[in-house]
């Protein structure tokens, strides 16, 4: 059929008489025979059956955007929606250089041909740096989940334990990642993770119960701030203190995005330091935009306990010329396999160069500015939603940008008043209620810089609405 | 361009990104506990819009990224297609949130629905999940079903043990001892793998899988694959497929007819998606009915019309990472897997294959490179390890050195070898179904041309590269703890240290 | 207010403290110091009213983006509208390359500085050479309508003649430029614009008319292949024959994605070729995607009479090395100001880069393939629409993308059909009712590659529905 | 790189790009005209489409564009958003037919007609139209509605000169002519403008028109301006101010208030939109109440709520260009003005004015330069034109060549001058509002660097660039029949006829 003979577009060798002459130059008589090594029984017998090609690009994009066009999106809905993944704000340059076909490709060059990426990449570490206030940053994991999956295993190696103390509010989804990375028991190297009792009325850590728990054999403190439920934790330095007398690591999680206005983790006696990317320029893609970050103090015995990439700054052969490479590479599993630091390989190092632009557009001003702003209109949606007959704010102004609303009042569930939202083009905060935390029907709000206040008056008039 | 550090560029209260300012009148309380306000200002620089762009986009120039020609072994180079990645630009893809109620997400479950069950043509498993965040990833949650496979059977406490071949990706071992696995390596042997002899003697009552890749990273197909994968299912041991090298057998082979219970795809690599220099990647990790259950949730579904999101997976192993995958990745290997579709799969295979051995035969053609495994004479698989070692005798010029210096020539970088080196001064160049044979070539005739520098110049290629935006970085410091500077302030303060 | 002092993103000395900087450097104390050449009496009296400014990025793109939506476009409904601007294909790459800021930014630079977009603007000349069999190719105007009414200007200052010829059935947007090109008669140097009688049984040029119009003070005959109502020219080679034969110049005008598959107007006569970019890979963008080729043999006397910009090559000081440069150009306006050819100024020359990169996209094999397609596919929605009872094709099969489709026989108007069909998300003909042509209720359609047979029988079949 | 033409580029059979083969059942004749039968294969060339993607991804980089300093007088560099240009590239833009009904475009309707009202505030006019394809063109549009409003009166016959200054932009004089007026151009006198006695010396009631710009290319004001108008418009004529140099007056002057009855503004260069080498440009034409029944059609209206297409103007002049203009850059140029709002406006002309004073005061410091209008002590406006004359005299480097050299510093080359050089080697910088003090500074640093070179190595100079993609072109072919090439066609016909 004709269709077989068109070369394909994304295959040099496919225009005709390519491997025919391939094949002479090698004095092969036919395809079948570069194959050799592969026994005949070896072959598949069943069919190849995938669904028809779409040979050309207008195929291609048309099927793409039909089944995308089926998705709605948080773009022409207002949503709510955070809890891991948060809707802000992605600068137009940080979308256009992270497209720049030099950084979104296969490369894997050398520190000289990949020069300009690497040098984006020290400078995601140097910013970030600047936010934790802190001197080593790795290039980011996985997600967020994972660099506390990452540190807590580190934690564990400095310190020769084998137990977490974590928040008993933590999220559900990066405590089951924790869990991967910790247990089960039953395997050499296993971790124990603890809960920690959080306060009902502020949804901070109870000091007596972290005092109770701090035993010897704990490798490590974990809590976030602001945490998985939206507030701070105000006596995050106590916890360090408590952490550090106990000969325990502590790890924090932080957002990026309330370090213009928040305390940088590096002064409140934080060790090692995790958190999203995603923030930093990322757009939600899903859930396919997460990635995160682990830093700490730049003490040899934290370094040498890293499972990724540290860029170092570097000279070269020209005087007064600066590179960049990897440091303490050995340790990692490239270098070492099984006896690595855990295990890397491809990460999210595309959203490194979207975080260094992010970054160097906001500076410090654009930090706090950032800040300050989602701190007002998360404080103005608690407020206009708080004013609504039968809806309450767990914990009124104690966080930044999530917070916890009840429903109970209202004789709904977040599943019904969800969809009744959803229908009015609003998606509703992330249902809790099944996650244990005895605020009854109860959902966890994001409120970021992208909202206005009059989508925030949208909101609620639409909940009045939807309520009555 | 001699471009300076972002943190030296700027002036003090020039703004890249302004916020609107919150209405003071708005009457809401926005105090932060006192012991919490940051009273520093973050050392972050201070430029306008359009100096963050020049900056980044000269930072963008001086990456070779797949400008030239990259024959980068293990990797398979692939053209990745400009209109997936602008369709997951789009605000229907870039601007979805995964706690999205299923209903308003059905576009994006639909795609991925539909990958699975290419994959699963593709390989003969019953289940694939996009979770992992890359080929190690995948590979780590296949020791995680594993675990979950063994404890559901109370047995975790005995199969602790992982059996993999010493030429394996070292994610897999890695991964298998991070998820608490005993490993162990097997040795290769004079035909290029391990011999059944050593799997049979390795496999026990103890094992709880193995891993493999295959063909190997030399080129190398081990004949024996379905005789491993029986004694080790007698052994009750589980069979992992890493499928890193798929190219070269796409379409030509099924895991699951070789009786592997579970393997992984990278979907950056093979099926056309960008690795970005390192991710955002997917390691699409697919396996039999029998270990599904044990997957990480949530698994695509289709109920009737409709795609759903089934969470409810009480065997799962959990979470291996937050949410279902880097999606935008999925989005752009289902494309290139229709726009490939079987017909264009199969022939990518033959043309990688058949371009490898092309290679080989010119390669042959220069004195002063090795073939490893020189005593095998079958024609390799779609990459073909090579050694400088002759090279290296004669002129002290290593493998570093070459690849530094064909850069020179707008040849990216090649792939040396993971380690172990098994062997000396390696290099693994493959051609993929990507590049034409002009490409092909010119990387040929440059490697000869560096090979005759090497010989007459040693100098020349030693220092290089030349001609690139920066030279020869000095690698001393790499592993200096009292030089290595990860950041800016770092690199400050070391750098005032020296100076007093 | 607290918003006045902040730098702006777009303002390199926005910062604090910079103007001050300057004005002390300068010795003037204050910003209207500089400004001391404008009289008093002339600065502005009114106050400037402009709506409020979208300080923050994110206020910008949300009102753009909830303006725009407001629009229906041809990608979420089915579009068959041409005439002048035509739904192709824009293959991804094209788009990557021109949005890259190297190239759609304010530069104009040097010979050696631009040679990248120099070099990208020469292969869209010469790769449109290759398709026209013409070796003269200037960089676009602004417009088809505008490169027809250069061409006849071209041809009444090489003929000395101050007539041109153009068919009966030729667009009223054209036109309209044209006239405003030649015309009006009251002043020097004005052009003559007469009609030619088309076929009403083929829409083609009466040659008799043709050959009764062709005086001695016809400066040239333009016609276009296909033409506006979609019917190809098949006597364009007599036609070319015949103005020669009487001194006039043959300016044509030709569809470029045709040329895989008919015969390139170079080798039929044409003395001047006409055409529209916008095909070439540019987005309709309202309208905004349009621009016109002109080319010619490389014959001086052409030569001499282009307005605008020739890239030729040329060598370097760099021996083997070639560049690029503007041949003959001290014959535009701004070489010689009122003296020169016409005038020129800033044009649509981003869409010559679109077009060199479309071009090596299709390559010889893809126009030919694309020609076989839209003609397929015209000549399919022909066939469907002519089945409906009261529906006519006005000369079935004898053009290539456009076609007449009359409605007589239905009771309806295109007006009231086509808001029938909008309400079913389909963009029906442009409406020829009101242009005096002579064909009742009639549309052009245009049917393209983008077009697949299920988007045909959706039509035919809502149209059905719609005539009910 | 070394990069060669598309056209040397390939091989035989080589695809980028496939379209689908219509089905040979559908059972329709698909048969042309054999007169119309192409035979002949085009000569294009044949490339993968990552061939393609690679081959103009290095031209890309191998052109300069405001990668480095831009200072380029007359053409105001501006920083150009990336938020709008997405917004372009959306399909709720990009997709959109110019005959769609008006209800399927009130997005777009709407944000030119609010640009409309932006524009009407900045002017004092009473209509603005975007179909001009650029500055150049809506200079044509102000003859042709000229020539309508003479017309309309029965005068025009009579009204057939248009009266000009010879420093005016050369689009002024060279589009009357077009349009069929007699060009009369006023010489600058003393004062750096012409006298208000040559004006009235040459209006009288031939005149159809004046067209002027204010300030100059020199960065000169004429501050008898309203006495032009008046003098002008006691003759009949009417008065169109070229707002080219917007950037130095604008939120300061108001075209109406002056006196005109027209003015077009920029959109590609002072309100932000990229002018892309050349467009898709936009001049945006707008006048007073009496001209407004003579533009071309149509004119964006709104109806109630509703924003309409009016088409219905019998006394229109007719399409200067299809349709209704480059949209994509109108909505460019609303973003940027939104962006700006009226105090970033003013707060642009301040720093433009300012900068452009700092670089006088800098730029004197350098000897072999020389001010135009030395005679002139006042404080230029946004830009001032320069002469190299002394250095030319000393040492023969000409302006071109330090333009050249000053490229490979990073530094994009200057404007010199528009025809005719009133100044000899003239170069004409405007620093704007963009750029850094510290980009201003660089510039000044180069230029005085390369002085210097031209004292001390005038050849170094005379035959830069060294450090661009190529070497100086030689332009001697540009003006030889015999060997320019305009197409690669023509050039291997040359080549071979020279070889022959």
């Amino acid at each position: 059929m004709a269709a077989s003979v068109r070369a394909h577009p994304w295959m040099g060798s496919s225009a005709p008489g390519v491997i025919e002459d391939m094949l002479r130059e090698i004095g092969a008589a036919s395809v079948a025979e570069v194959f050799e090594q592969i026994p005949q029984d070896h072959f598949r017998k069943s069919l190849l059956n995938l669904p028809p090609q779409l040979g050309s690009e207008i195929e291609l994009k048309r099927d793409l955007l039909s089944k995308l066009k089926k998705n709605k999106s948080c773009e022409d809905n207002l949503n709510f929606l955070g809890a891991g993944v948060w809707q802000h704000h992605v600068p137009a340059i940080v979308d256009e250089i992270i497209g720049r076909t030099e950084f979104a490709t296969n490369v894997w060059g050398s520190y000289q041909s990949d020069h300009g990426r690497n040098q984006a990449w020290f400078e995601f570490a140097s910013q970030l740096g600047a936010l934790l206030n802190l001197d080593v940053v790795q290039l980011p994991v996985y997600s967020w989940g994972c660099a506390i999956g990452h540190a807590a295993r580190m934690a564990a190696r400095l310190t020769g334990r084998r137990k977490i103390l974590v928040p008993q509010f933590m999220d559900p989804e990066r405590l089951s990642v924790l869990h991967s990375y910790c247990q089960p028991l039953e395997l050499a190297g296993a971790i124990e993770i603890i809960c920690l009792a959080n306060s009902t009325h502020t949804g901070q850590i109870d000091l007596a119960d972290l005092i109770a728990k701090l035993g010897p054999d704990v490798a490590a403190v974990y809590f976030e701030n602001p945490a998985y439920l939206g507030n701070f934790e105000a006596n995050a330095a106590e916890i360090a203190r408590l952490a550090r007398a106990a000969g325990a690591e502590t790890i924090v999680g932080v957002d990026p995005l309330s370090l213009g206005i928040v305390k940088a983790p590096g002064d409140y006696g934080a060790d090692i330091v995790t958190g999203p990317v995603q923030p930093l320029g990322v757009h939600m893609n899903c859930g396919g935009g997460v990635g995160g970050f682990i830093a700490t103090r730049d003490e040899e015995r934290y370094v040498r306990e890293y499972n990724g990439f540290l860029v170092s700054i570097a000279e070269t052969l020209t005087p007064g010329q600066f590179g960049f490479g990897l440091a303490s590479s050995h340790q990692n599993s490239y270098g070492s396999r099984e006896h690595g630091k855990d295990w890397t390989g491809n990460s999210t190092y595309l959203w490194a160069i979207a975080g260094a632009v992010y970054m160097s557009l906001l500076g410090p001003e654009g930090f706090a500015e950032l800040g300050r702003l989602i701190l007002a209109r998360a404080r103005l949606a608690e407020k206009l939603l708080a004013e609504i007959e039968g809806v309450e704010i767990l914990w009124p102004a104690s966080g930044f940008k999530e917070f916890v609303v009840r429903f109970d009042g209202t004789g709904q569930t977040v599943a019904e008043i969800n969809a009744r939202l959803r229908a009015k083009g609003i998606f509703g905060g992330k249902d809790l209620s099944g996650e244990g935390l005895g605020f009854g029907q109860s959902a966890l709000f994001c409120v970021t810089e992208i909202h206005t206040t009059t989508d925030l008056l949208r909101l609620a008039d639409t909940l009045k609405e939807v309520l009555k | 361009w001699d471009e300076p550090l972002v943190m030296e560029l700027g002036r003090p209260g020039a703004r890249g990104q302004l916020f609107t300012l919150p209405d003071p009148e708005s009457g809401v309380d926005t105090a932060l506990p006192e012991a919490l306000l940051r009273s520093d200002r973050p050392a972050l620089p201070e430029l306008t819009e359009f100096e963050v762009q020049r900056h980044y986009l000269h930072l963008s120039q001086m990456t070779l990224g797949m400008m030239g020609v990259s024959l980068f072994g293990t990797c398979t180079m692939k053209y990745n297609s400009k209109t997936s990645e602008f369709a997951t630009l789009r605000p229907e893809l870039a601007e979805l949130h995964p706690y999205q109620h299923p209903e308003t997400l059905q576009g994006v479950l639909e795609i991925m629905h539909d990958l699975d069950a290419i994959l699963r043509a593709l390989s003969g498993m019953d289940q694939f999940i996009f979770q992992a965040g890359g080929g190690a990833d995948a590979a780590y949650t296949m020791a995680a079903v594993a675990r979950a496979y063994w404890q559901d059977r109370g047995m975790l406490h005995q199969r602790t043990e992982m059996v993999t071949s010493i030429q394996a990706h070292p994610c897999n071992p890695a991964t298998a001892a991070s998820a608490g696995f005993t490993v162990i390596n097997l040795p290769l042997e004079e035909n290029g793998y391990p011999s059944l002899e050593a799997l049979k003697a390795a496999v026990s009552e103890r094992t709880a899988l193995i891993m493999i890749n295959n063909p190997d990273d030399m080129g190398i197909y081990n004949p024996e694959i379905r005789e491993w994968v029986r004694v080790a299912k007698e052994a009750g041991a589980l069979c992992f497929y890493d499928h890193a090298n798929f190219n070269g057998v796409m379409g030509k082979l099924s895991a699951r007819e070789l009786g592997f219970d579970a393997c992984m795809f990278m979907l950056h690599k093979t099926f056309g998606a960008p690795k970005a220099g390192g991710g955002p990647a997917v390691g699409a990790y697919g396996c039999s009915a029998e270990l599904a259950p044990y997957l990480p949730a949530p698994i695509i579904a289709k109920s009737g019309e409709t795609y759903v999101l089934d969470e409810d997976r009480p065997k799962s192993c959990g979470k291996i990472r937050e949410f279902w995958g880097n999606v935008p990745q999925v989005v752009k290997a289902y494309a290139w897997a229709r726009g490939m579709g079987a017909e264009g799969i199969n022939l990518a295979s033959d043309i990688s294959v058949v371009a490898n051995n092309y290679m080989d035969k010119k390669l042959g053609e220069i004195s002063g490179l090795a073939r490893s495994n020189p005593e095998i004479s079958l024609r390799r698989m779609e990459m073909t390890r090579w050694s400088l070692q002759p090279l290296y005798e004669e002129t002290g010029v290593d493998t570093f050195a070459v690849a530094n210096r064909m850069a020179d020539y707008g040849i990216d970088p090649y792939w040396m070898s993971h380690e172990p080196w098994l062997v000396p001064q390696p290099f693994t160049p493959e051609a993929g179904e990507l590049w034409s044979k002009e490409d092909i070539d010119l990387w040929i005739a440059v490697l000869a041309k560096v090979v005759e520098e090497a010989r007459e110049t040693p100098e020349l290629v030693k220092t290089a590269p030349h001609n690139q935006p920066i030279a020869q970085v000095k690698g001393e410091v790499f592993d200096d703890p009292s030089r290595w500077a990860m950041t800016w302030r770092a690199y400050q303060r070391k750098r005032a240290a020296a100076k007093a």
